[in-house]
Order: structure tokens, then C-alpha cells, then sequence
């Protein structure tokens, strides 16, 4: 298991590498002058952009420019953003915790509904309860999510009017950045109705992100326990004359769960890809909008900040990921 | 009155192409202390016919019998929970594949203990304790240390110890062994067929050995039952069997063994085993029978009497040495 | 008789359909499947024919007619069956032409993230076990970064156009197929046909592309249509961002981010798009499944 | 057909130079180890000394682990030995040669369900070793070739464009046979070809298997755990136990008078088909060791009845006549310690 542990990290470091290169090359290497489009349509003198250009180093050799880069990451230093001035890493921490609580709701929100419904699907193979929990699950993981998003806007705050539209919570409420979590924060806060109203503002968006998840994992879970259930140890439990619900609820969802984990690992980077959508739809003050924002500004530091400090997140993910699957599969724990 | 009696077992498939009949009328008696071996090679159905028995068929599988009685109980008329009383306690089987057929994600002793607690009804120490006996019984050495192991941390043999374990552990009165040691070792086989014999002798249950292997059966069992095609076609006791087999296929699979054969070329079975869209009309085997005529090809045979070997044959062989008993 | 050496001729062979009957057999067990099949080609056939069979030109504003609504709504009209949108344009027409970019996305992502994944996954199978781990350690640094936002910042670079989302949607896309297709090849690797024609002498690239390769396609056809759903919904989604295809092109995604200001005023402008989308991702990842289960000998029944 | 006998197969036969001579040949892996924690070695094979002669069969017998499977590798230069000479009809088969022997040694796998491409044809199959090995062969001579070997190997014309899918396991092993000697080899290695079949088939193949060799006075290296088949088939056995031979010799040598224990225990375990035989049986204890790590001194010897303590220290060498045992304490040497323990 140690081994197994360290491996893990072993491989993490070179990918780190790797993903801050990459971060670095896209501002650096492809086409475009990131001065020339800081400057915008009023152009500049070519005085000011040598000053520039000497300001920023890009005069100097492009590994030099890389090892700066590289050991500025790891002292928590990505530079300012052009728009803000403010470091990109203090506006990514300050705006990560959005994204973090949505992201953690959608996906609880995934896999309480969606493992049961896998199992279930599983249990009832071929007949009527399976076949539509399948066929809704598969539209949810054909669905575009800016759509969706926009349809349940129509109909829960359009013509119902129960959800907000858009932000974390009311305007009429103030209280103080505690953990930066809006549902912890407003239960803090003591005030009336603000949880109430952080949780209205939750629930669509949690919906939007925590859609396609759901559809995977409710297929993923399906058809891990339906080849889960054709293994001999099965047989062998059906032997023992255990009870239906112990061989299916013990011996094979305890076995299925092994390629589930790898699934709801992988379905992070997905999340953080909807996060995008998601935030700019609802105008959630997360880091998913935050890039979008950046993006069209042109604001290169945030962009590229953004992006390495996402990628190291989804490692990070994947990394815990990696140890749980380590933990549940006794084939790897115990060598 | 038997421990275990089938009349005209069937059993039929739902498959793409149409139902498949993988068990054909099929009837067997088991007793108490017997070791009753059932051979044929693949496609005889000779493990269908006990998995259904233990209720193990998939969905697609179609079980029909004029009789299926264990111990007193009709087994098609229980309930499922009424079977799963019976199955893994009474009636116990193990399989082909050791290294398979043991959860991964348990240790052993978790799958044992498991047993002993569901139709015993032992609290844990219990459990324990009795496990640790039952590793014991099976041979493996370290018990205590040995059932906090994972199956992927042992050999196959081993593991094949922890399913005969576990299957003896609420002391049944039938145990079925399909294919048991096809996957391991000669060495270890040897071992594994010893302890199978041994628990008959001091239980005294009934052993069923479903296996392709003529050296196992000749080695092992006391009675033999051979089937091809889902039918069974002959049984007789061990000795007479290899002495003097009555049905053409029985005759023909042990003339086709090497260490039978008196010259360098061997005796063959021409074709193959009929499958699902080429069963013939009448006997089965007729298509590679050296002894068939027109009437085998038209009519199929039906048992004869016990003093031929209960062969499905219209022509028997070896006639003039009729079983005495 | 002269040349046979053994007389037990075993003559029967057993009587099974062909492979490509017997594809279509399971395939066809699929009642989604063959649903999906039939629409697709329907898509197919509308994106090949799109600006003949649709009524009006898709870019063309009908500045007198802004917002119409469709025909079965009150003031709705058969010059325009789905209603126009707020520059006057013809929904239909649009949604008909849009289906062209749609499949246009699919076919060329596809084909460019299939064919280059599948080269260097065969590489990866192939090669010493440092270079095999180079492949796929720059392989994971891509999967680190969530496709939406790393084609979001391609194109952020490239300028955004139809095709620098493509490009950028199949380097995404890629790393799934590289994985596979090791994974495939590693399999296949270790059976006995390979070190028979490696035994009979075969070179590298002829156990790489004739013995292996079409033995590792299976899940890679089945990979090829779960992505072209993809690359069709992120193409929209870069489009609904301002990244993709530039208005006036009647993409789907750009069509519903011009619209959603509409979006509890006229209600078709925004649900028609997306319905769109939805059919045709839905479509093909029904026939995707059924695909899988007619290509997977795992799940067949036996 | 059947004149050969097996009783005396040396004066029968005419007596030809080995084809091909191992000597000391020795195969390790290095596994595990990567970035954390030094690699293992498994000593898959070592030291082995045989030839093989035109028209007589070798068969190599053992349970899992003894290094069958990568000899069989090692001898169809597939992989390289790490120690150890290998020569083929008198050229020494280093990698550099590997290219032109290719064609004298060719290999038949035991699952028949493994070994044939399910994407060829039958007939491309066939002829595939000859595209590869003679590409200046005109296509309709190639067509000839193949058509021709499907009818020795006792399939019929019309199987030539089936799919390897619609046929038995029996005939997929022929099919595989054929492939084998497309190139007309002089060496066939033999890698449990019988062990997935019925019995019934099981006896044909092996009849074509005689019939092949007599015709074409090939060599067999026959691998195999089957001891039944083996007695049927072989001229000459080698036991072996993890890795190395412990003994070698004619085939009625080693079967009515085996020298080593393991020899002797092996066939005594397995089965006989006769339940009259009543024999008795030798009980080996403990299990088969891991090749990862083979006890030092006698491999055998941790499972030995006889072991002695200079048995686990020193390793027995291959000793003997024509008939050779690695034992310190051979079967029916006066010296015999306690008896083996019957059951």
C-alpha cells in the first residue's frame, strides 16, 4: 500500500510539471501578442512597448522565462491580472469557494440519486422500472446544460417563480466571509431567511451541473453491478443461500463500487467544465465565471493562472481519488 | 427412499436463435455416502443439470421435472426462500475456479464466517471458532492467520480448501464438486480429490463429481453416470463401467483415452457434438456412431434396464456381461 | 484420399450467420438503437441537404415578421413553420442549416481526434515500456485540464471561429482514444494469434496494423460515436459562450446565446435550438449504446 | 498408417543429427521494482540441456511455474536467452540470426480459441507466414500451398474463406497446426496442443500429430502436463520443477523406473483410468513454491519425504547415464531414506 501511495506521487510530480508547461506555453508560444492585445485598439508607441515588453521579460530566453514562471507557481505567485492588478492567486482563492460549494452539492446531488438508481436499474435488468430510468438517463447525458439551464429557468423562475435567477443569495443580507461557503456562512450569520434564501439560490444550478454526473454515474453503477453480478463469486454467494438482498446490496455493489469511484473521479474534470457553464448562466461568482470574464477581457495572467490552478485541482481530485480506489480494492491495499 | 432423486429433468435455454436444450430427461438418484461422478465432455450439460438443482440457472433458463425431491423436500415446489434454507446448508456445492469464485473484495474468513451465520445462526466468536476447525479439517495450515487473508493473497489449491471450507461448514448432507481440481495442479489435484474422499468417509454425505477427467472418475467414484448432449446415456457402477460400457459413446470416449490405447494411433470419435441446430431426430449419437442404422437415425432410444447400464441404445454393447447385482 | 492424412473430418461447420448479420441481429435487438439509427440518418440527410429543402435562406431578415411565432401558435404563419427569430430570420431554415455545422463538427473531430489517438495509442501499446510512459504521462497532463475550459482557452488564443473549436475540441478529445486504444492493444498483446504472426515472422508495423488493429476496433467504433456527440455539445457550448461559430451562422449553440435575452418572451427561440441539439446528441448516443452491446461479446446473451 | 511402433522407436527410425542443441539455457525476468523497491528476478528457466532430433518428439512435462511456457518462448525465438546457447540446424541462434531460422521453428498454442486471428480468413491465415517469409511467392502459388495443407491437416476446401468463429475447437486446432507448418519447419513446438479439447477430439489431433511427423520427420518439443498423452506420444521426457530439469530420459525409462521423487510423485498423482488398478498414491505435502522464490539447494526439497538437510543446501546436479536425475537420494538407490508415505 505504501508503494502504491508513493507511486501515486511520484507520478504527480511530472504531470504538475507538465500542466504548468503547458499553461505557460499557451500565453507564450501559440500565435498572438499578449502586449499587443493588453494595449487593445488604441494601440501604443513602440517606446512603450519595448518598456513593456522588458516589464513583463519577454525579452529574455523562453526557458529562463519558464523557470521564473515555474518557481513563481510554487511560491503561490502567478502575477496580477491586468484588469485588477490583484494577484490571480488571491482572486482565485477568493472566488474558488463558490465554485467548491457548487460543485460539492451537484455532485452529492449526483450520487445520492444516481448510485441507488444504478443498483436499482440493475436489480430490475430488462424490465420497465430499467428501461426508463435508463432512457432518462441517458437523455440527461445527451442533454447541452446551457439549455437545460435556460428551460428550468423558464419554468421554475419564470413561470412558477420559486428560484432566483441568478447570484448566491439576496442582496438584503449581509454578513461576513467566514469559510467562504454560502450555506455555512449564512447559518453563522443567525440572520432570518438567509439560509433559506442560499439554498433557493442553490438548488437550480446544483441541478444544471449535477446532470450529467448523474447520468453517468447511474449507467456506470448499472452496468458495474450487471457485470458484477455475472462473476463466479456471485454464483458462489447464491450457493451459500444467502438472501437476495445481501449478494446484491453487500457482495456485488461492494465490487462494483471499485469502477464506480474511477467514474466519479473522472466526472470532476466534467463538473469543472460545466462549472463554466454554469456559473456564467446563473452569474455565480465562482472561478468558472471568473475565467470566462477573463477570457474575453484578454486578461492573459488570470487566464493562464486559471487554468494551471484548475488542472492542479483536478489532479488533486484524481490523486484522492486514486488513494480511495487504492483503499476499497483490497487487491492493492493488501500486496 | 434416497437423498436425491430427479425424474425426467429438462432444462431449456432462451437464446437469440430459439430454445436450447441444454439437459434432456434427465434422472438421478444420489444417496448417502455415494460418490456418484458425472462425465461427458462440453456441451453434455452435465453441470446444468446440478445447477439447477441449486436454483443457480440464469433468468433465460427453463427447468422442468417430473421429480426434484432432496431430503423430503420437492424442490419445485419451495419457495425461493424456502430453497435458500436448504442451499449452502444441506445441499453445497464448489467450483472450477477457485481463484474466481471467492469475492475479492472479503477476507476468506469474513465469506466463512458468513455462512456458519446465516443458517446457523452463530454469534461471531462462534463463527470464529468454528471456522478455525473447519480450516483445519480442509487442511490449511495457520488457520487464524489464514482467515484474515484475502483470496488473491492465496493459491488456487488453497482457495479450492476455503470453498470446500465453507461448503462443508454447516455439515450438508449433498455435496456437488464441478470440476473441482480442472484447474489445478496434478499434485495438487491429488491432494483435493483425497480431501473430498476423506470428508465422505467421516460425514458421510453424498459426493456428486461432475467432471470431464475418466483418471478422476476411475479413481474416485463409485458410481459413474455418463452424459453427452444433455442426455444421459449410461450409468453403471465404476468397475463395470470400464470393464465392459454398454453404450457405443461410453466405449468410444474410453477406447480414445492415450493411456488405453494399444497402438500409436488412437481410436476417434468422428464430428462433434450436436449443437443447437443440428440435433438429430433420433439417437443423438447416431451421427458419430460406428454402430448406427437407419432405425438409431429415425427413433430415438429410450433407457434400458439397470442390467445394461440404464443405456439409451437400441443396440447395447457387451450384452453377454450383464451387471450381476 | 491420397493427400489426407487424418479421415475424422470433423465436416460440420457450425451453420452461424455472418459477422455482419450477426452484428446487425444484436443491433437490432435494440429498439433505441435502431431509433437512434434512423434518426441519425435523417440528421444526416438534412445536413447534406440543407439549403435545398429548407424555405428560406438562413441568414435572410424578415425585418416586417420579428419574433413570429410558430404555426400552431396564435399569429403564427406557413411562410414560417417554426416561427422567426428577433432579427426576423426563419427558425426553420436556421435549425435546418444548423444541423450542416452540427455534423460538419462531428465528422471532422472525429476523424481527426480517432485517427490521430488510435496512431499514437498503437504506438504507446507497441513501444518500450519509458516511452510508453512518456505517452501516456503527457496524455494525463491533457485530462487535467476539464475539455470545455481548455478548448475555451484554445480558442481564446486562436481567435474564436467554427474551426478553431474543432481543433480545439478534438486535441481534447484525443487522450480518450490514445487510452483505449493501448489499453486494446495491450490486451491483444498478450493472445496467442500475435505471437503466432510473430512467430511466422511478421514485422512491426504488420502486427501493428494488420494483426492488431482491426481486433482493437470495436470499442473505438463505439468511442468514435459517444465523441461525435461530444464534439456536437461542446461545439454548442462554445458557441452559446461567444466561442465558437460568429452570428450571423446559424450554429446551433450560437443561435440559443443570440436568443437568450428572448427567453420569457419568445419561447421557441431558445427551446428549438437546444431541442435540437438534444435529438440529435440523443440519437447518436443510442445508437453508440447499441453499438457497444452488438460489438461487446461481454454483454451478449449467450 | 499405423507400422510405427513405440517400443523401439531408435532402430525403426533412421538416426539423424539433432536439429537443434540448448545447452545451459537460462531464462530470467526482472519483475516489479519501477520507481520504489528493487526489481525481482524470477528464474523462469535455467540451465537446460536438450536436443532435438528429426522424427522423434521430446516432451517436456511439468505443473505451473516449471518454465514450460518459456522455454517453449525461448525456443521459437520469440525471446532471447539471458544465458545459454541455442543452436538451429548448426547456426546459433542469436537475435541477428533469428530472421533467416524463423521458418525452422514454428509453434502450436494450446487454447484454440487464442491462437487464430478472428479477423482473418482461414485461407489468409494459412498463407500469411509464406506473404511474410517468401513475398516474391506468386499469389496463385500461395492460394495453391494453403489449400493443399488444408487438406493434410484434414479440413475441407470449402472451410478456406470461413472465419476462424465457426469452427470447433478441434478444428481451429488444425487450422493452427497448418499455419504452422505452411513454411514447412523442421522443429514444431508443441505448447500443450491437446489440453483444451474433449477427449474425442483430443484423440484425432493427436493422430494427426503421429501422421505429420512421420511423413515430414519432424521434430516435436511436446509441452505438456497431461502424463497420459505424454506416455502416448513422447520418444524421449524431461520432468521439470521450477525452472530446471531434475530429470531427463527415454520415455519407458522414466515411467516404469523413475529416479527422482518429484518423478515419482508426479505420476503417482496423476489419475489413471482404470479403477482397478488400485494403486497406491505418494502424498505430497505443501504447495507448489513461488518461481519468485525458489528454495535454495533442492527445489524439490522443501516438498521431499526424503529431504535431508544436504538437500536443502547444496543444489543436486543432473546425473546418470541415459537416463539422468538431479538427486543426492534417487528412486531404488540403496540409500533411500524413510519410505514415501502412502495413502
Amino acid at each position: 500500500m505504501l508503494r502504491y501511495v508513493l507511486s501515486r506521487f511520484a507520478t504527480f510530480v511530472p504531470t504538475f510539471i507538465g500542466v504548468t508547461l503547458i499553461s505557460f506555453a499557451f500565453i507564450r508560444v501559440l500565435p498572438g501578442d499578449p502586449i499587443i492585445v493588453m494595449a487593445g485598439e488604441r494601440g501604443m508607441t513602440q517606446e512603450r512597448y519595448d518598456e513593456l515588453v522588458k516589464q513583463f521579460g519577454f525579452d529574455r530566453p523562453i526557458f529562463v522565462q519558464f523557470w521564473d514562471y515555474l518557481t513563481g507557481v510554487l511560491q503561490g505567485d502567478l502575477g496580477n491580472s491586468y484588469v485588477t492588478k490583484k494577484p490571480v492567486w488571491d482572486e482565485f482563492f477568493a472566488l474558488f469557494p463558490a465554485t467548491l460549494e457548487l460543485s460539492i452539492c451537484a455532485m452529492i446531488f449526483a450520487v445520492a440519486l444516481g448510485l441507488p438508481a444504478g443498483v436499482i436499474a440493475a436489480m430490475n435488468r430488462g424490465k420497465f422500472f430499467d428501461r426508463t430510468l435508463m432512457s432518462t438517463a441517458l437523455v440527461g447525458y445527451s442533454m447541452p446544460i446551457f439549455w437545460w439551464a435556460l428551460l428550468l429557468i423558464i419554468v421554475f423562475s419564470g413561470n412558477l417563480g420559486w428560484t432566483p435567477v441568478s447570484g448566491r443569495i439576496d442582496l438584503l443580507y449581509y454578513f461576513d466571509n467566514v469559510t467562504g461557503f454560502m450555506l455555512i456562512d449564512s447559518l453563522l450569520s443567525g440572520q432570518d431567511g438567509a439560509f433559506g434564501s442560499a439554498v433557493r439560490h442553490l438548488i437550480l444550478p446544483t441541478i444544471v451541473l449535477g446532470t450529467i454526473p448523474l447520468a453517468v454515474i447511474a449507467r456506470q453503477t448499472r452496468s458495474a453491478m450487471l457485470e458484477v453480478l455475472g462473476e463466479d463469486y456471485i454464483r458462489t454467494a447464491r450457493a451459500k443461500g444467502l438472501p437476495p438482498g445481501r449478494i446484491n446490496g453487500l457482495h456485488a455493489l461492494r465490487n462494483a463500487l471499485i469502477p464506480v469511484i474511477t467514474v466519479i473521479g473522472l466526472s470532476v474534470g466534467t463538473l469543472l467544465a460545466g462549472a463554466i457553464l454554469t456559473e456564467t448562466i446563473f452569474s455565480w461568482p465562482g472561478i468558472g465565471k471568473w475565467m470566462v470574464d477573463s477570457i474575453f477581457r484578454r486578461d492573459y495572467p488570470v487566464v493562464q493562472g486559471g487554468l494551471l490552478l484548475i488542472a492542479v485541482m483536478v489532479m488533486i481530485v484524481n490523486l484522492t481519488v486514486d488513494l480511495l480506489y487504492g483503499l476499497i480494492n483490497p487487491k492493492i491495499r493488501k500486496r | 427412499m434416497s437423498l436425491l432423486r430427479l425424474r425426467n429433468l429438462s432444462v431449456e435455454f432462451a437464446t437469440t436463435g430459439g430454445r436450447f436444450r441444454a439437459v434432456d430427461k434427465v434422472d438421478l438418484d444420489v444417496d448417502r455416502g455415494d460418490v456418484l461422478a458425472i462425465v461427458g465432455e462440453s456441451g453434455s450439460g452435465k453441470s446444468v443439470s446440478m445447477l439447477a438443482l441449486m436454483g443457480l440457472l440464469p433468468w433465460t433458463a427453463k427447468v422442468t421435472a417430473d421429480e426434484m425431491t432432496f431430503d423430503g423436500h420437492d424442490l419445485s415446489k419451495l419457495s425461493a426462500r424456502g430453497r435458500r434454507r436448504i442451499v449452502g446448508k444441506d445441499m453445497a456445492m464448489i467450483f472450477q475456479e477457485p481463484m474466481s469464485s471467492l469475492n475479492p473484495c472479503f477476507t476468506v474468513g469474513f465469506q466463512i464466517r458468513e455462512t456458519l451465520r446465516i443458517h446457523l445462526g452463530m454469534d461471531r466468536k462462534a463463527a470464529q471458532k468454528r471456522a478455525v476447525e473447519l480450516f483445519d479439517l480442509v487442511g490449511i495450515p495457520d488457520p487464524e492467520q489464514r482467515l484474515k487473508a484475502f483470496p488473491h493473497q492465496m493459491s488456487g489449491g488453497m482457495n479450492q480448501r476455503v470453498m470446500i471450507a465453507m461448503a462443508i461448514s454447516c455439515n450438508p448432507k449433498l455435496l456437488i464438486a464441478d470440476e473441482p481440481t480442472t484447474a489445478l495442479d496434478v499434485t495438487i489435484q491429488a491432494q483435493i480429490l483425497d480431501l473430498l474422499v476423506k470428508l465422505r468417509d467421516e460425514t458421510g454425505m453424498g459426493l456428486v463429481l461432475i467432471t470431464h477427467d475418466m483418471g478422476v472418475v476411475a479413481e474416485t467414484a463409485q458410481r459413474v453416470s455418463v452424459h453427452y448432449a444433455g442426455q444421459k446415456v449410461e450409468e453403471q457402477p465404476v468397475r463395470p463401467l470400464f470393464r465392459a460400457p454398454h453404450h457405443p459413446y461410453t466405449s468410444a470416449l474410453l477406447a480414445a483415452l492415450p493411456e488405453r490405447a494399444t497402438d500409436k494411433r488412437l481410436p476417434t470419435i468422428p464430428g462433434v457434438v450436436p449443437g443447437q441446430f443440428d440435433r438429430p431426430k433420433g439417437c443423438l449419437f447416431s451421427p458419430r456412431c460406428k454402430f448406427a442404422d437407419d432405425h438409431c437415425r429415425k427413433v430415438p432410444p429410450e433407457p434400458r434396464g439397470a442390467d445394461l447400464g440404464l443405456a439409451r441404445c437400441h443396440y447395447p454393447l457387451n450384452t453377454d456381461e450383464r451387471l450381476a447385482s | 484420399m491420397d493427400h489426407a492424412l487424418s479421415e475424422e473430418v470433423e465436416t460440420q461447420v457450425e451453420k452461424r450467420p455472418g459477422r455482419l448479420r450477426e452484428f446487425w441481429f444484436y443491433f437490432r435487438e435494440n429498439r433505441g438503437a435502431v431509433f437512434g439509427f434512423w434518426v441519425f440518418v435523417a440528421f444526416v440527410f438534412i445536413a447534406a441537404t440543407a439549403p435545398w429543402i429548407a424555405p428560406h435562406d438562413p441568414t435572410e431578415q424578415f425585418r416586417q415578421y420579428t419574433l413570429l411565432p410558430p404555426v400552431w401558435q396564435e399569429g403564427g404563419s406557413w411562410t414560417f413553420p417554426l416561427g422567426t427569430d428577433p432579427l426576423g430570420r426563419d427558425m426553420l431554415s436556421r435549425l435546418l442549416n444548423g444541423a450542416r455545422y452540427s455534423f460538419f463538427v462531428g465528422i471532422v473531430v472525429v476523424v481527426v481526434a480517432a485517427s490521430g489517438g488510435i496512431l499514437i495509442g498503437l504506438l504507446a501499446g507497441f513501444s518500450p515500456k519509458w516511452l510508453d510512459a512518456i505517452i501516456m504521462r503527457l496524455m494525463d497532463i491533457i485530462l487535467a485540464f476539464p475539455s470545455l475550459l481548455l478548448a475555451l482557452v484554445l480558442v481564446a488564443i486562436l481567435g474564436p471561429s467554427l474551426i478553431n473549436a474543432m481543433i480545439a475540441i478534438a486535441i481534447v478529445l484525443q487522450p480518450h482514444y490514445v487510452r483505449l486504444t493501448r489499453a486494446s492493444v495491450i490486451g491483444e498483446l498478450n493472445k496467442d494469434y500475435v505471437t503466432s504472426a510473430r512467430v511466422a515472422g511478421a514485422g512491426l508495423w504488420r502486427l501493428m496494423f494488420v494483426t492488431v488493429l482491426p481486433n482493437c476496433l470495436a470499442p473505438i467504433i463505439v468511442q468514435a460515436a459517444l465523441s461525435f456527440s461530444t464534439a456536437i455539445l461542446d461545439a454548442a457550448a462554445l458557441g452559446f459562450l461567444g466561442m465558437g461559430a460568429q452570428p450571423p451562422t446559424p450554429e446551433w449553440g450560437t443561435m440559443l446565446a443570440e436568443a437568450r435575452e428572448f427567453i420569457l418572451r419568445a419561447w421557441w427561440v431558445v427551446t428549438l435550438p437546444g431541442l435540437a441539439i438534444l435529438i440529435t446528441v440523443l440519437a447518436i448516443n443510442l445508437m453508440g449504446d447499441g453499438l457497444r452491446d452488438a460489438l461487446d461479446p461481454k454483454l451478449k446473451r449467450s | 498408417m499405423s507400422a510405427v511402433t513405440t517400443d523401439a522407436p531408435n532402430t525403426t527410425r533412421p538416426q539423424a543429427g539433432p536439429v537443434v542443441t540448448a545447452k545451459g539455457l537460462t531464462r530470467h525476468y526482472e519483475v516489479g521494482g519501477g520507481l520504489f523497491g528493487k526489481p525481482k528476478t524470477v528464474r523462469a528457466l535455467s540451465e537446460l540441456d536438450f536436443e532435438l532430433t528429426p522424427g522423434r518428439t521430446l516432451a517436456v512435462v511439468g505443473e505451473s511455474g516449471c518454465g514450460k511456457s518459456t522455454l517453449a518462448r525461448v525456443v521459437t525465438l520469440i525471446e532471447e536467452p539471458t544465458r545459454g546457447d541455442l543452436s538451429i540446424d548448426g547456426t546459433k541462434a542469436t537475435p541477428d540470426a533469428w530472421k533467416s531460422l524463423r521458418s525452422k521453428v514454428q509453434i502450436v498454442f494450446q487454447d484454440p480459441y487464442g491462437s487464430l486471428n478472428p479477423r482473418q480468413r482461414i485461407g489468409q491465415i494459412l498463407m500469411e507466414p509464406l506473404l511474410i517469409n517468401r513475398p516474391q511467392m506468386p499469389a496463385a502459388e500461395r492460394e495453391e500451398k494453403a489449400r493443399e495443407m488444408l487438406r493434410l491437416v484434414g479440413l475441407r476446401p470449402e472451410h478456406f474463406d470461413r472465419y476462424p468463429h465457426m469452427f470447433s475447437g478441434g478444428q481451429r486446432q488444425r487450422v493452427a497446426i497448418g499455419r504452422a507448418l505452411m513454411l514447412e519447419p523442421e522443429v514444431l513446438v508443441l505448447d500443450e496442443p491437446v489440453s483444451a479439447l474433449d477427449v474425442s477430439i483430443q484423440s484425432s489431433v493427436l493422430n494427426l500429430l503421429i501422421d505429420l511427423q512421420e511423413r515430414m520427420q519432424l521434430a516435436y518439443l511436446f509441452i505438456s502436463h497431461d502424463l497420459s498423452v505424454v506416455r502416448h506420444v513422447a520418444d524421449d521426457v524431461t520432468v521439470m520443477y521450477l525452472g530446471r530439469a531434475v530429470e531427463t530420459g527415454p520415455k519407458d525409462m522414466i515411467f516404469d523406473n523413475p529416479q527422482h521423487p518429484y518423478t515419482k510423485a508426479l505420476l503417482s498423482a496423476t489419475p489413471r483410468a482404470d479403477p482397478e488398478a488400485g494403486k497406491e498414491r505418494i502424498k505430497l505435502q505443501g504447495e507448489l513454491p513461488s518461481p519468485l522464490a525458489v528454495p535454495p539447494g533442492c527445489a524439490f526439497a522443501p516438498r521431499c519425504w526424503k529431504a535431508q538437510d544436504k538437500c536443502r543446501a547444496a543444489r543436486p546436479l543432473l546425473d546418470g547415464a541415459t537416463q539422468k536425475s538431479a538427486c543426492f537420494f534417487p528412486e531404488g538407490d540403496g540409500t533411500a531414506s524413510p519410505e514415501a508415505p502412502k495413502s
